[in-house]
């Protein structure tokens, strides 16, 4: 395999004096799609957040994407490298309508307005309506479209199952599924629920307060579900602190 | 009766219900806590409890008497204190005069304008004594808050919610944050909270919930999902799934 | 009545012109712009420069000093304002108002002391009749412009992929960013924006507010009021704001004379008291 | 050092009566512009609040000191308590509506009310003279004893003692547990209520004092001057305070004082040399120590100290 | 440019009163330079006025010399910013405590001159208002002397002539402060004691003023005149406003005392002024050998600049200085304030006298009309009211 797309060595990042994550290190190949598991609190938001240069402080540690150091890029300019965001708690602007959403962070690429339109019809019945007045399902199909409007070559998802009902749920993780083995988009995808994740991922990357804890292939994982049980439930030994 | 119940609390943003109709009763001497996915609504409910918020409808009792239209210092008054999610701290201040600070209000004192501060002997002794029982330094205690590692910080959060001596304790998070070095002074203080408090323990550090806890209350969507013992809890298949996705294995 | 109506309506169109940058700069950067009247000054002093001295036409001189003070806008807040980003609101007073100083002093050494007057060109002087009701060709004129700027202001916020993408930002700076938008380039941009619109409305306005070294400080009072009244971060709402305060304060001085401003300073509190956050604020999301 | 320092500071005030006998005026003025900004620095500095409308208090203590005098009672230290009650009644009052929002609806409704307090001064010239001023103020010497002269000797020494004295009163306050509540508000609001503080009773309280300060210092400024003005209510004199307490450095006393003796004194010489164009030297010294940002001008000696030593 | 010019020479001032005392023989009045403290607003809303007495002053010392009776005069000029009667006061006091002058001068406004009056008072020596208009100026202390001018004194002029022209009824527009009262005082007693009425009276703020809807009442009760009173400065906007709104069209006549047609800015006014009738002490069209003479030295000193009538307050005042140095061969105190009183001489102005009582300025009154001569507009007099007192008291 060539230079990866994503390779994060060593990297630990907080909040001003609180440290949230240590020692991190990841790679992602161009498109290959990963699965970001870990209880709540333990960092996944976090890890999403310092790659974007999106609100975390880098404490220590490098991140290079497309062949080149980002640390100290301002975030709109490493999102311009071709990094789509779907933040966690969807963040849709409000007073822009739906299809403003889309195009005021639109870049060249395979990704138009009419293409996110054919993704979602939803989202095209809604265009004119306000980015406020979207039910949950919506704006969550709306902060999938605005990602893809930037074009980019990983996305970063966070949790875009969140609080959505079953139906949608698997209808977006198949639009997940098939853009990642369709159009060679390298992804990273968050989740709460590894059931969920795990069919439509290459690999797995677990976090415990902060630290990997286990990486392997998806299936693997998918195998063994003890494994995930002692990383990802709700009560198993407790590990002593290092 | 019990040291904190709420009824049927439930509180709107606009359309957006973030709690919905929570019942909860706490024991005296209770080691109860509260989990839950990210956005279920637990620091919502931490709020309304506290009186940061006001329901929009329920009710909050502590020791049997309603408190739900008391503002937050006179619930704090009534022996119901709490410590932040993120550090709610006095930068400039140093521990000992921060946590003296809160032993002072517990008295009524910070009305008095004459008698300086410093000269409270025995409220700074107070101070001191509650500090050096979560092992700080003398000279962290006079550090400026600011220039202490964030255990330290994290440490301080639950000394002043302790200088209130209260009744009921919330405890949001305590552990969040705390880079692993430091974080077994603060799992030590929590878990040797005294037995006459009774604790509501937020937490998303599922060791430190098992271990502590003896109920846990599960709250999913601003809805109570389960409440039971640990062991009742870690089987509960609805709450597997909350935090596994789809039904649990096997 | 109409008049009185007419005159309040143009005075409020000329102070929302020369507030609403400032309302910009602090909905979107959080930054207490008080030397936001300097650049109606320096548009003013331009627009009396070019028209008095080189004789250029009316409409040229508002156009330049729109342009210049657009400029220098955007190079004070490249080269300074930018330092200032973020940090504590007194300080953003202290550097403000030392830049208030400093514009007073340089343009006092450039031009004098004394009132700046200009004279109209035939075709914006004098009143014209319609039913029965004297309007000023002036004032009529400056509710014209006033209201193709708000018009502009406004598609150009709504139609424009620039608008759109200055809304995202105001909404939420830090997910914009991520998203790729630039938030520093296009604060730069308003801020220009908002400089020359100030000029604009410091040189419309020579004819009816007058024109000093002491101008920005004279005025900054009411640029204030209208933007915490009309509330950060829109454009209707300081124009509402503004257009209020106009009508209030002419209106108050037809018909009631003997209280001076009271009326004004008396809307504003209560208006404060009743919406902290200003006329249009949404209910607080957070 | 620091008692030193503070003994150092007091005697160097003082000294400037016998080094600088011809300039006490001035010196009598740069105090009472210390105690305005001290008074601001209550409110401010140690309790958080933002004002842009502080000259509405020192105004009513200048007119309530002054009218006193003109009525016929010009005994200057019963004239200073008047003035203290009468502006500390006017916070009490105005508290509650300035403690309604956030930063910027405080700053405006504060500015709001000093506006109409000007515009009623100006309306009831009956009472205060309107824009003219008020006339005919006579006070009686300090004590029965000491007569104000022309050299300013009284005045000075008058201003630096109720200076020195209120400086004493507000070092015990902020020393008291009432003092360290209110930096823990400014601290951090959020918390206060957490720790069973009832947040707006304190403040209201130091605005209260904070308004009686300001008021003395508007009565001192009358009774030395004997005249007052609309000036004494105008916005420039609030913003100006403001911005001798950010140059000085907040929240901190001697930061305060510091800060609007070297305004007054860099004001009085620059536009001593430059009549015509002293504001732009105070402009790019404003500028230049915004940039600067170490906390104003104590903040920046600290700094300056901190890098020798 | 101008500016960098008199920056320069304060600052020469500056420098040549801390050098002067250590040259100077303390017990000999004879030969030490004599100090005059010049006290102006050279900042601030009221800046001009400050600007034009300041170059009167200047214009006066180069022209006529600098020694009198023996005394170098020398000039420290102190801005007072126009709005703070405390700063005033400490600028008074240490002019004369420190600088130890013989006089005080200047005072743009009159709460400025209010409280500076008890500094007079105290150290006896001569105040020369400059600028400032109030009638009850000179009462407050007896070393006043005014060399300026009175509203009442220039107000009662425009009414008679009113009542001349047999004007009916005229509305007032006055600024909301004690000169604006004072002439409007008098203007209404003067007319209407001659059978005129006033039907309307208004006061306009004198802070941020529009003057827009004020006018706007006098059109709608359509009076046959309409006096002014503002601040100079503010003439202009008014100008401006009642050419807008159509008075003159609507049969209004626009009268006032000079302040509205200021000399320095009627160019600018443009065409609205034009037809002005106005009652001034002091036109910078004053045909004589004197004004020409003084317009033309002031003009060249001060491109871009035209004497007004705060001018001539500061170059009478100087004059008044300097022959009562010379009457005493540099006398001091009282002394000088005693050769002061009752001095008379031809200014640029015409004829005038510092009355030995009121130590008020008795001076001509002129009746003026706004003209184009040579493509510039003049207060052009057709009329002289002579030895006007102030009328006020």
């Amino acid at each position: 395999m060539a230079e990866p797309l994503l390779a994060l060595r060593g990297v630990g990042a907080g909040y001003g004096e609180a440290a949230v994550l240590h020692d991190i290190a990841l790679e992602v190949a161009p498109g290959e799609a990963v699965a970001l598991l870990g209880r709540n609190g333990t960092g996944k938001t976090t890890l999403l957040t310092t790659i974007l240069g999106a609100g975390p402080r880098l404490r220590a540690g490098t991140i290079r994407f497309a062949g080149r150091a980002i640390e100290r890029l301002p975030s709109e300019r490493r999102a311009a490298l071709g990094l789509g965001w779907v933040p966690q708690e969807r963040n849709i602007f409000r007073s822009l309508t739906v299809e403003e959403n889309l195009t005021a962070v639109a870049r060249p690429g395979p990704w138009t307005l009419a293409r996110v339109f054919a993704l979602f019809p939803r989202l095209a019945e809604r265009r004119r309506n306000p980015g406020g007045a979207l039910s949950g399902g919506e704006q969550q199909m709306l902060a999938m479209g605005r990602a893809l409007m930037l074009n980019p070559r990983l996305l970063l998802l966070d949790e875009p199952t969140e609080g959505l009902a079953p139906v949608i749920v698997q209808g977006l993780l198949a639009a997940i599924a098939r853009m990642v083995r369709e159009e060679g988009l390298a992804a990273i995808l968050v989740e709460q629920h590894a059931r969920l994740a795990l069919p439509v991922t290459d690999r797995v990357v677990i976090l415990d307060r902060g630290r990997i804890v286990h990486a392997g292939p998806s299936a693997a994982l998918l195998a063994a579900p003890e494994v995930a049980e002692r990383h990802l439930g709700l009560h198993h030994a407790a590990t002593p602190d290092p | 009766m019990s040291a904190l119940a709420t009824e049927g609390l439930t509180r709107d943003f606009g359309g957006f219900r973030a709690v919905a109709d929570v019942s909860l009763a706490l024991a005296e001497g209770a080691r109860h806590a509260l989990i839950g996915p990210n956005g279920a609504g637990k620091t919502t409910l931490v709020n309304l409890l506290s009186g940061a918020l006001r329901p929009s409808a329920g009710r909050v009792l502590l020791g049997g008497a309603e408190i739900t239209a008391l503002p937050q210092h006179a619930r704090v008054k009534r022996g119901l204190a709490r410590t932040f999610q993120v550090n709610q701290l006095f930068p400039d201040l140093t521990p000992e005069g921060a946590v003296g600070l809160a032993v002072l209000e517990r008295q009524g004192l910070t009305g008095r304008w004459w008698r300086p501060a410093a000269a409270h002997a025995a409220e700074r002794e107070e101070a001191r004594a509650l500090l050096a029982g979560l092992r700080f330094s003398a000279a962290e205690m006079r550090a400026p808050t600011r220039s202490l590692p964030y255990g330290r910080q994290r440490l301080l959060e639950i000394a002043l919610a302790l200088a209130l001596r209260p009744r009921v304790l919330l405890l949001d998070e305590p552990a969040a944050g705390v880079p692993p070095g430091e974080s077994r002074a603060v799992l030590e203080a929590v878990a040797a909270l005294p037995r006459s408090v009774t604790v509501l323990l937020i937490e998303h550090d599922m060791d430190l919930v098992f271990r502590f806890a003896e109920r846990i209350t599960v709250l999913a969507q601003g809805a109570v999902l389960a409440e039971g013992p640990p062991a009742a809890i870690a089987r509960d298949p609805a709450v597997r799934a909350v935090y596994l996705g789809g039904p649990a294995h096997g | 009545m109409l008049t009185v109506l007419l005159d309040g309506l143009a005075a409020g169109m000329l102070l929302f012109v020369l507030s609403v940058g400032l309302s910009v700069t602090l909905g979107l950067m959080n930054f207490v712009n008080l030397a936001h009247g300097a650049f109606g000054m320096a548009g003013g002093y331009l627009c009396v420069v070019l028209l008095n001295r080189l004789g250029l036409p009316f409409l040229a001189c508002l156009l330049a000093a729109a342009l210049c003070t657009g400029l220098l806008g955007l190079a004070l807040e490249r080269l300074l304002y930018r330092r200032l980003y973020g940090r504590d609101h007194l300080e953003q007073v202290l550097f403000s108002i030392g830049l208030v100083f400093i514009a007073g002093a340089a343009v006092d050494w450039l031009m004098g002391a004394r009132q700046q007057l200009i004279t109209l060109p035939p075709w914006l002087s004098g009143r014209v009749e319609l039913g029965g009701v004297g309007l000023g060709v002036y004032r009529l004129f400056l509710i014209a412009v006033c209201t193709g700027l708000l018009l502009a202001l406004h598609l150009g916020l709504v139609r424009t992929r620039f608008g759109s993408r200055l809304r995202a930002a105001v909404d939420d700076a830090v997910v914009a960013r991520g998203l790729g938008i630039p938030v520093e380039r296009l604060f730069a941009v308003t801020f220009a924006l908002g400089s020359g619109l100030a000029g604009l409305g410091g040189a419309l306005g020579v004819e009816v507010l007058g024109l000093d070294p002491t101008f920005p400080l004279k005025y900054m009072v009411y640029f204030l009021i209208v933007v915490a009244v009309g509330g950060a971060n829109t454009v209707i709402g300081p124009f509402l704001a503004a257009i209020l305060l106009g009508l209030v304060d002419v209106a108050g001085k037809y018909y009631l004379p003997q209280f001076g401003a009271f009326g004004i300073y008396t809307a504003m509190v209560a208006l404060l008291i009743l919406r902290p956050q200003g006329l249009l604020a949404r209910a607080a999301a957070r | 050092m620091r008692p030193a320092l503070e003994a150092g500071f007091w005697l160097l005030a003082l000294s400037g009566f016998w080094l600088m006998p011809e300039q006490l005026p001035l010196l009598g003025q740069a105090a009472i512009a210390a105690l305005f900004v001290l008074s601001l620095d209550l409110l401010v500095g140690y309790a958080g609040v933002l004002t842009l409308g502080h000259a509405a208090f020192f105004g009513l203590g200048a007119y309530g000191a002054g009218l006193l005098a003109q009525q016929g009672w010009g005994e200057p230290l019963s004239g200073l308590l008047a003035a203290a009650l009468l502006a500390g009644l006017l916070g009490l009052l105005t508290a509650p509506l300035v403690l309604r929002g956030g930063d910027l609806p405080a700053l405006m409704v504060t500015l709001g009310l000093s506006l109409m307090l000007g515009e009623a001064a100006n309306k009831l010239p009956g009472l205060t003279g309107g824009a003219d001023g008020l006339l005919g103020v006579e006070i009686w010497p300090v004590l029965g004893l000491f007569r104000f002269d022309l050299h300013g000797r009284t005045a000075f020494l008058y201003a630096l003692a109720v200076l020195f004295l209120l400086f004493l009163l507000a070092r015990r306050i902020t020393a008291s547990p009432f003092g360290l509540a209110l930096r823990g508000i400014r601290g951090n609001a959020r918390r206060m209520p957490a720790l069973g503080t009832p947040v707006r009773r304190r403040l209201v309280a130091a605005y209260a004092l904070s308004a009686a300060y300001a008021g003395i210092a508007g009565a001192l400024l009358a009774q030395t001057t004997q005249f007052v003005s609309l000036d004494a209510l105008s916005f420039q004199r609030s913003a100006e305070g403001l911005l001798m307490l950010v140059l000085g450095g907040l929240g901190a006393l001697y930061g305060a004082m510091l800060g609007a003796i070297v305004f007054t004194l860099a004001h009085h010489l620059l536009s001593e040399m430059s009549p015509l164009f002293w504001q732009f030297w105070i402009g790019l010294a404003l500028v230049g120590l915004a940039l600067a940002g170490r906390g104003g001008l104590l903040g920046l000696g600290a700094a300056l100290l901190g890098r020798r030593a | 440019m101008q500016a960098r010019v008199t920056r320069r020479a304060a600052l020469g001032a500056g420098a040549a009163a801390l050098i002067a005392p250590a040259l100077a023989a303390p017990a000999l009045a004879q030969g030490r330079p004599a100090r005059i403290g010049l006290i102006l607003p050279m900042t601030g809303p009221f800046a001009s006025t400050g600007r034009q007495v300041e170059a009167a002053v200047r214009l006066y010392l180069r022209q006529r010399g600098e020694s009198f009776g023996g005394r170098r005069l020398e000039i420290l000029l102190r801005d007072d910013t126009g709005t703070a009667p405390e700063v005033t006061r400490r600028l008074a006091q240490e002019l004369v405590v420190r600088d130890k002058v013989q006089a005080l001068a200047g005072f743009g406004l009159t709460p400025l001159a209010f409280a500076a009056a008890p500094v007079a008072t105290e150290a006896k020596l001569p105040m020369v208002v400059m600028a400032a208009a109030t009638s009850a100026i000179v009462q407050r202390s007896p070393f006043i002397l005014r060399t300026s001018f009175t509203l009442p004194q220039v107000t009662a002029p425009i009414a008679e002539w009113a009542l001349r022209e047999r004007v009916q009824t005229a509305a007032t527009l006055v600024a909301d402060y004690a000169p604006g009262l004072d002439a409007e005082r008098v203007f209404k007693a003067r007319f209407t004691g001659g059978g005129g009425r006033v039907p309307l009276e208004l006061r306009t703020p004198l802070r941020n003023p529009d003057y827009a809807p004020f006018l706007q009442r006098v059109r709608d009760a359509k009076p046959e005149a309409l006096f002014i009173f503002v601040p100079s400065g503010e003439g202009a906007a008014v100008m401006k406003q009642f050419a807008e709104r159509g008075l003159a069209e609507a049969g209004v006549r626009l009268i006032g005392t000079g302040d509205v047609v200021d000399d320095d800015l009627l160019n600018d006014m443009g065409r609205p002024a034009l037809g002005a009738v106005t009652s001034h002490h002091y036109s910078a069209a004053h045909d004589s050998p004197e004004n020409k003479a003084y317009v033309q030295g002031f003009i060249a000193a001060n491109p871009g600049m035209r004497p007004n009538f705060m001018s001539v307050g500061g170059w009478d005042g100087m004059q008044l200085i300097a022959e009562a140095l010379q009457a005493t061969g540099g006398g001091e105190g009282e002394a000088l304030l005693a050769a002061m009183k009752g001095r008379s001489w031809t200014s640029p102005r015409g004829p005038i006298t510092i009355d030995a009582e009121t130590r008020d300025i008795v001076q001509d009154v002129y009746i003026r009309r706004v003209e184009e001569r040579d493509g510039q507009l003049w207060n052009i007099e057709f009329d002289r009211l002579p030895a006007m007192r102030d009328p006020g008291t």
